[in-house]
């Protein structure tokens, strides 16, 4: 069963005495009927029950640090880290984000550095580090797009282009910036489909949202094509970074013809998935949009560095974070940056979409189909179980569920959502031979399983702290927190 | 080739095995003209060693301060356990718990964070944590709009008595949709907002209650929150959440403790480091009926096939993975790393810890207050209640004077005179449980030599 | 099986190439016949395989962090966290042991305050911090008694007198020391046999070796009147600290008369075990040691603190290591007397004396044997398994190995001999009564089993990453290294 | 009670079961006159917030040097992933792994520490490590007197270029048990131990070979070695671990490769940071035929009831906790979570990163001694090979001249004066891979100025 909760081993009154301080002050001068008249329910604890408790959850877990994540779209490469100690150092930890800038030209001088190189990379002018994630990179270009055609007066372009098989983010951005979606659909070989693009693309084009490689993990060749045709109708075209560590230091957005790109650094540039965040999603942007860029950045002014604010920068989006976005994730980008530099960064793209080629001639050797058999995989694959699902009954799902039995974690499944019964398998460039090799004799042993006991694998996990769960029962009988036994009122600083 | 384990053996192999002779082969999709862009402009790849020596200088010339800044980020303790388990591998690197059975330690983790964060707020459900205050409260006026019947209003009361980049912060990420954000201003002689300045304004579709205010003021909450309710708009909480270890909590404002519709803020002053900035992270609680309106992830108990008790991601057709153009938000990636440290950093605390260590913060800035206010020509900007924040108004131009401090190590607080130019040179300064009586002592005596010379 | 050795997952020629230098030097001006013709064979890994192999490693332990230890005379108690984040600060982590005392003021201030604690609490007059385990806490003591009989032209004094239910470092230290070891029997209430103690001292007494309480886990309840007759004898007396914790804050080893003591930090001051160390045994001595104490020590001049060296102490025993011994143990031991305090230190030997007569308590209620009914618990307690054993066929053995399949590390077993299949179990103060209950549970369902189906525990443990080893066969064809396979000579740094 | 869990509840429900009525019943066996001590002299409890600042201010006062300084203790890179793994609980908190069971983490890391220690010596076999380099040399002399047939010899040759500290070490731990070290002068010419010096020397039981030595000079080791050998003493080599990536190691020294006995040293280079002097570890590692004279614990492989591969302490009737007086030491407690961290470290340079971190620290230390000797009056005191480690002679008292560098920051070397007066104004520099080009001309300059005024 799951430990107890952290709540259930708690004794009223018990505490981890050293975390508390010493003396409990009065709060006689805190107006009565604004004091807390019941303590919350928090966990009543000692110190060693939390250590314990969540060391133990911890070990609950799979992760990179743990193991192969072949976690299609997602880049779950090693975090180095290096990357978590400096940028945990006790001077950056404790920087307060108002501090004057004369106090912290250490930090300044970092991000500008990241601003710089986020440049060289996406082929951009200019780069804003705010966006705290990959959706929040997407609305502030799409905003960015949005403020430029209104300060051209241009306001009929209310239609946002976006390709079926993009991220659901994409047109869920663009709704949030107020636009309709139109959906493009792709061609029988990965691409975007022409034809259909040339047919919707028009005066109420705001812009097309890209992803290259696409989510299929093919490279949309067309490209330059594609940006012609929505330039030439006063479109712009967003680049969604998502994919970028397929082509690192091999190929630009901004020579594509890309007007912004966000990047998302908790995959390109190794910063941690943390279980589900913090990540960062920086934009960059070409000339035509720069006046738009959210604050605050970084600008360089004689020896030193300080922020770039609505003065700067009169036409801005505006701000997208309290403060500068999430800081401690760009010093550990900018730590991996520097790490790897000019050479390194290039070889990302290069040995992600060798190791990706190779798992997807094992895996079709193996008997897997693949989606796209014609095309060269980019860092990523997709494979479509249909075959194997139409001969054994086993799904998508099943190998999944399967392979966490083997000591891997699953790939993405039913993403994209055009291909029938996909995985989408991106090995990144940070696993060796062996592991790939490994990774493959545990899909040729599910290929066998799911001709020989497929009942095993419709079962799986079988291995794990939990077998599958009723997500029904789930969503149906919300369980969302512990019930919390009521508790005589009582003043909190007793 | 730092972090890539390919020798030139397995690339051989690994060509062999897909049948190109080259590495180069695997980029013919490519269109030509494009291909093989060089990286210029960064500097070349460097060791660790050499990286670290950069990064120790760099760091050394920071946060060394004696800090005196609030304004949205406040320096607490944090226990050492809080980090050294949150940046464990199994949290760190993991992916979002999508696959359930390999990932109870983050789920069951979300549930207890969910069960801390509503008790904490008094609130039913709390979803698994947004970017950061700011972000938060723009998820907070999106969902209030969704969730507000009876009228189609796209308006909202804004407080102007709310954090000034917060505001700035929700017009940006609401404003594409049409958003209008009434600004409700606040009685320059308290800093408070008077619940009759709303009677002046015209309907919205819910009201911001800020607690403490951004001057570190206590709003009268509860005529607020009955206030909003009469004219029939919802009630956002945007709160401190440390505070509300003493202060009373959203789900409880209001005649007869009726509570608000959605409790929003930033989770930073529970166990995450002022870090420059962030990652922090937001929170956002709401009451159950507003459940299938709540944007981000949330984590259900339920039961796996043996009826062995485990927990899951939740109510996802609400999210842009399933949902896409029709998802509560856009929001993908959270910020569970910080809730992981931030549910640590509670359990250590418990009710009691987070209940001193509000009011120890706030005998700090009281007695800090007293102290400053007692230099000649230094004033409390406002009488009355504070929570461990205020404003100060100085006899003379707050920049140079905060220049001056920052050169003696100290950060004086937050200069109000751009944001808020009607209080003059008015400057809001905190104090938290970590500043001893020689830190206020250093503060005043350094001060007073500012404005005497 | 258990997880391939790192050496088996690399591959010639893959490097953490963040860590290695990127200039290789030459080599030319080292002498030829100097220099290695092999390279060491060593791991070849990436960064990732090594953090993933280690963390996964980590993971198929036990731990204070993950599981209760009621592992008798070993003091498992919680290691704060704090301790080891501020032990690790970087100022203290690159500090250089031979950097002038002047740059280093900080870091002095800490260990004087330490050895001043250790004298509060052990009633002694002088401290010395350099031993770097209780074993060398042992050595250090006994050669101070050497040292003080030869002082004195004591030469006859050969012969140290070891109680047998001590550790075995007392009889293996005595000898490094040149005496010959006398044991003294215990009675059957478990004190040191006074006749037999009477019988063997006289003017070939150097010293007696005394835990107390002892390893029994009772109190030995005529220490004043053993203390009376060897000192009457011209002896001196060693206090063995590893039992410290049962009566810290309660009873000082100088009020007792004792000469000596050593004090185990990673027992009583809460350091980590580490899996096997590092630990560190101060010494503290009264009057009639100190001439002798080991060097180096901090003494205070004037404001500031400065190393003592054997000008100040011309009869020092000497060195013990290189430098100032397990330096960073000490300033965690340090951090952990600076949080308890005068008061939470005497706190320690309260709660850690009522958790261990309460599991005595309720493990006897179940049916458990103690080896000495009519005592008290000190900090731990013995039972005897013998009328288990004799009913079921169970040994101490198996229901050690069986509470590692309930989650429970085992108590220490068959030690001390004298009592037949002894498990001697020590809670320590900082678990909390619902996980000793649990532990109570365990045992009680240990019990049953032991009568309904006693197979399942001779077979025990089932739940592990390995069952029960062959140590016959471990020792008798001796592999303590993986097999190399031979490389080709190179340049180590080409 | 800072981490003791019992409520008010907890210890009623507790003496109940026990049946007293207070806690003080449970002391009743103790002598009424020794009872109730208190404890004085020692100042209150404080919070992890007050012990945090005080630690962090006192650390701010140390360590922030530019460090010449060697002498047994080196400033190399240690990897942030070394101790970000070793300090896991799972390593830092576990016990010494007598339950194999429960300990298979543990127990194959040290089984993989052995074969890396083995590898980089060149040995057959490595114990599990014993507390740091001077006592392992202890440990490695004792075990060369069990080991050495022929005789009863009570001796040992021990060479005035081992490191004073260790020889001082030695002699405290052996002298209780009658044991002659002989000291093997060197050339004060040359800094190095001649291998005819042993002719004029008493026979003895074995011959400590140190390289490098401690004046950073490489001893004729194979010379020593056959000329220890035809007296029928046994080798014992202390090196230096991470000059053993491109030295020849200890087990090919001699004619023939023959090797030594024992090799021993202090581990601290491998991965281990200087930390105001400890916890090192001290590695010995022996031929086979010595394995039953090895203190100390050593872990094997073997397999479990089921046939599957696992990791156990073995040979433990070796040790104190079994044979008692009869032990091979009194040794118990070692250093693990130091052989965990080396461990990985290792593994993570492997021998092409300790090969070039070594020569990088060479190629360091070769460039500063040729800076300082052109300082007019700076002489190298030895010509000839050295490793990474050097003896400058000054033209005025070394003393004065360290601490003006120290006040300029930087920590010039070793003063040889009081252990080696014969050496005159002697000083003992390091650097290592850490120092950069500016870190030596910086040190350049100081001594020059210095000087010079």
């Amino acid at each position: 069963d799951s430990p107890a909760l952290i709540f259930e081993q708690g004794a009223a009154g018990r505490r981890a005495f050293a975390q508390t301080p010493t003396v409990a002050e009065s709060w006689d001068d805190l107006p009565p009927a604004l004091r807390r008249s019941e303590q919350p329910q928090l966990p009543e604890v000692s110190e060693l029950q939390v250590v314990r408790h969540y060391t133990r959850l911890s070990q609950r877990n799979f992760s990179i640090d743990t193991q192969f994540y072949p976690l299609g779209s997602c880049t779950m490469k090693y975090n180095p880290r290096a990357c978590n100690t400096l940028a945990m150092l006790p001077g950056f930890l404790s920087r307060h984000p108002l501090a004057p800038v004369s106090r912290g030209q250490g930090f300044m001088a970092c991000l500008y550095e990241l601003q710089e190189t986020l440049q060289a990379v996406t082929g951009m002018q200019a780069v804003s580090l705010t966006p705290m994630a990959g959706a929040q990179g997407e609305l502030a270009g799409m905003a960015m797009i949005r403020a430029y055609h209104r300060a051209r007066g241009d306001l009929a372009r209310t239609e946002v282009l976006v390709p079926d098989a993009a991220h659901g983010t994409n047109p869920a951005t663009a709704v949030m910036c107020g636009y309709t979606v139109r959906e493009i659909p792709t061609d029988s070989a990965g691409d975007v489909d022409l034809e259909a693009l040339r047919s919707a693309v028009g005066p109420h084009t705001a812009a097309i949202m890209l992803t290259n490689p696409s989510t299929l993990g093919v490279f949309e060749r067309r490209i330059v094509e594609i940006a012609e045709l929505v330039h030439e109708a006063g479109g712009l075209l967003y680049y969604d970074g998502a994919n970028l560590n397929a082509i690192l230091g091999q190929v630009r957005p901004g020579d594509m013809g890309f007007d912004v790109v966000h990047v998302n650094l908790h995959k390109t540039f190794a910063t941690p998935h943390g279980g589900g965040g913090p990540g960062a999603g920086a934009v960059g942007v070409g000339e035509r949009l720069r006046p738009f860029l959210p604050i605050p950045f970084v600008c360089r002014e004689g020896e030193g560095y300080r922020w770039a604010g609505r003065t700067d920068c009169p036409q801005t989006i505006g701000r997208l974070s309290t403060f500068m976005g999430n800081a401690g994730v760009l010093l550990r980008a900018y730590v991996y940056a520097r790490l790897l530099g000019a050479e390194g960064l290039s070889r990302v793209g290069i040995y992600a979409t060798l190791s990706a080629n190779y798992l997807l001639a094992r895996l079709g050797a193996v008997g897997y189909q693949p989606a796209y058999p014609a095309r060269r995989a980019s860092h990523e694959f997709t494979l479509s179980l249909k075959p194997l699902t139409a001969q054994t009954g086993i799904t998508a799902l099943d190998v999944a569920k399967r392979l966490l039995d083997y000591g891997f974690h699953a790939p993405t499944v039913y993403f994209p959502q055009l291909v029938p019964e996909c995985l989408l398998i991106e090995p990144t460039e940070t696993e060796s031979k062996q592991d790939l090799d490994r990774f493959v004799e545990a899909m040729a042993a599910i290929f066998d399983e799911a001709h020989a006991a497929p009942e095993r694998l419709r079962e799986a996990p079988h291995h794990l702290p939990v077998r599958r769960l009723d997500e029904v029962r789930a969503a149906r009988e919300l369980d969302l927190r512990w019930d919390v036994p009521t508790r005589p009122t009582q003043n909190p600083s007793a | 080739m730092p972090f890539i384990p390919h020798t030139p053996e397995d690339v051989q192999a690994m060509l062999a095995a897909i049948g190109v002779p080259e590495v180069s082969a695997l980029f013919d999709e490519i269109p030509a003209s494009l291909r093989w862009a060089r990286v210029e402009g960064v500097p070349p790849g460097a060791s660790e060693m050499a990286i670290s020596r950069l990064m120790r200088e760099r760091a050394a010339r920071d946060g060394a301060d004696l800090c005196f800044l609030g304004a949205g980020a406040y320096e607490h303790h944090i226990p050492a356990a809080v980090w050294e388990i949150a940046t464990r591998g199994e949290f760190y690197s993991a992916y979002t718990p999508y696959q359930a059975e390999a990932s109870q330690g983050t789920l069951q983790l979300i549930y207890e964070y969910q069960s801390m964060m509503t008790a904490l707020m008094a609130m039913d459900i709390s979803n698994a944590s947004l970017y950061d205050g700011a972000s938060a409260l723009a998820e907070a006026v999106l969902m209030a709009l969704r969730a507000h019947r009876g009228g189609n209003s796209q308006r909202i009361w804004m407080p102007a008595s709310v954090h000034p980049f917060y505001r700035e912060t929700v017009r940006t990420i609401v404003e594409g949709q049409g958003i209008e954000l009434i600004e409700v201003p606040y009685d320059p002689e308290t800093g408070l907002t008077p619940a009759a300045t709303l009677d002046a304004l015209p309907d919205a579709a819910a009201l911001v209650i800020p607690l403490p205010n951004f001057f570190g003021r206590l709003e009268d909450v509860d005529a607020l929150t009955d206030a909003a309710r009469a004219r029939g708009a919802l009630v956002i909480a945007l709160v401190n959440p440390l505070a509300m270890a003493v202060l009373k909590p959203p789900g409880e404002w209001g005649t007869g403790a009726s509570g608000v519709d959605i409790a929003c803020g930033d989770g930073q002053p529970l166990g995450i480091p002022l870090s420059g900035g962030g990652p922090y992270y937001g929170f956002l609680c709401c009451r159950a009926n507003h459940a299938r309106q709540m944007p981000g992830r949330i984590v259900g108990r339920t039961v796996d096939r043996d009826g062995r008790v485990g927990y899951t991601l939740t109510l996802q057709p609400r999210e842009q993975h399933i949902r896409r153009a029709k998802a509560t938000s856009n929001i993908c990636t959270n910020q569970g790393l910080m809730v992981t440290a931030s549910t640590i950093h509670m359990a250590l605390l418990g009710s009691e810890g987070l209940a001193r260590a509000a009011l120890a913060s706030h005998a700090r800035a009281t007695a800090l207050a007293s102290q400053l206010a007692a230099i000649p020509g230094v004033e409390l900007r406002f009488g009355g209640h504070f929570f461990h924040e205020f404003v100060l108004t100085l006899p003379q131009p707050v920049a140079p004077v905060l220049e001056a401090l920052a050169s003696a190590g100290v950060l004086g607080g937050f200069d109000l005179s751009e944001a808020y130019p009607e209080l003059g040179n008015a400057l809001l300064v905190c104090a938290t449980e970590t500043r001893t009586q020689a830190d206020l002592a250093r503060y005043g005596t350094a001060l007073a030599d500012i404005l005497e010379s």
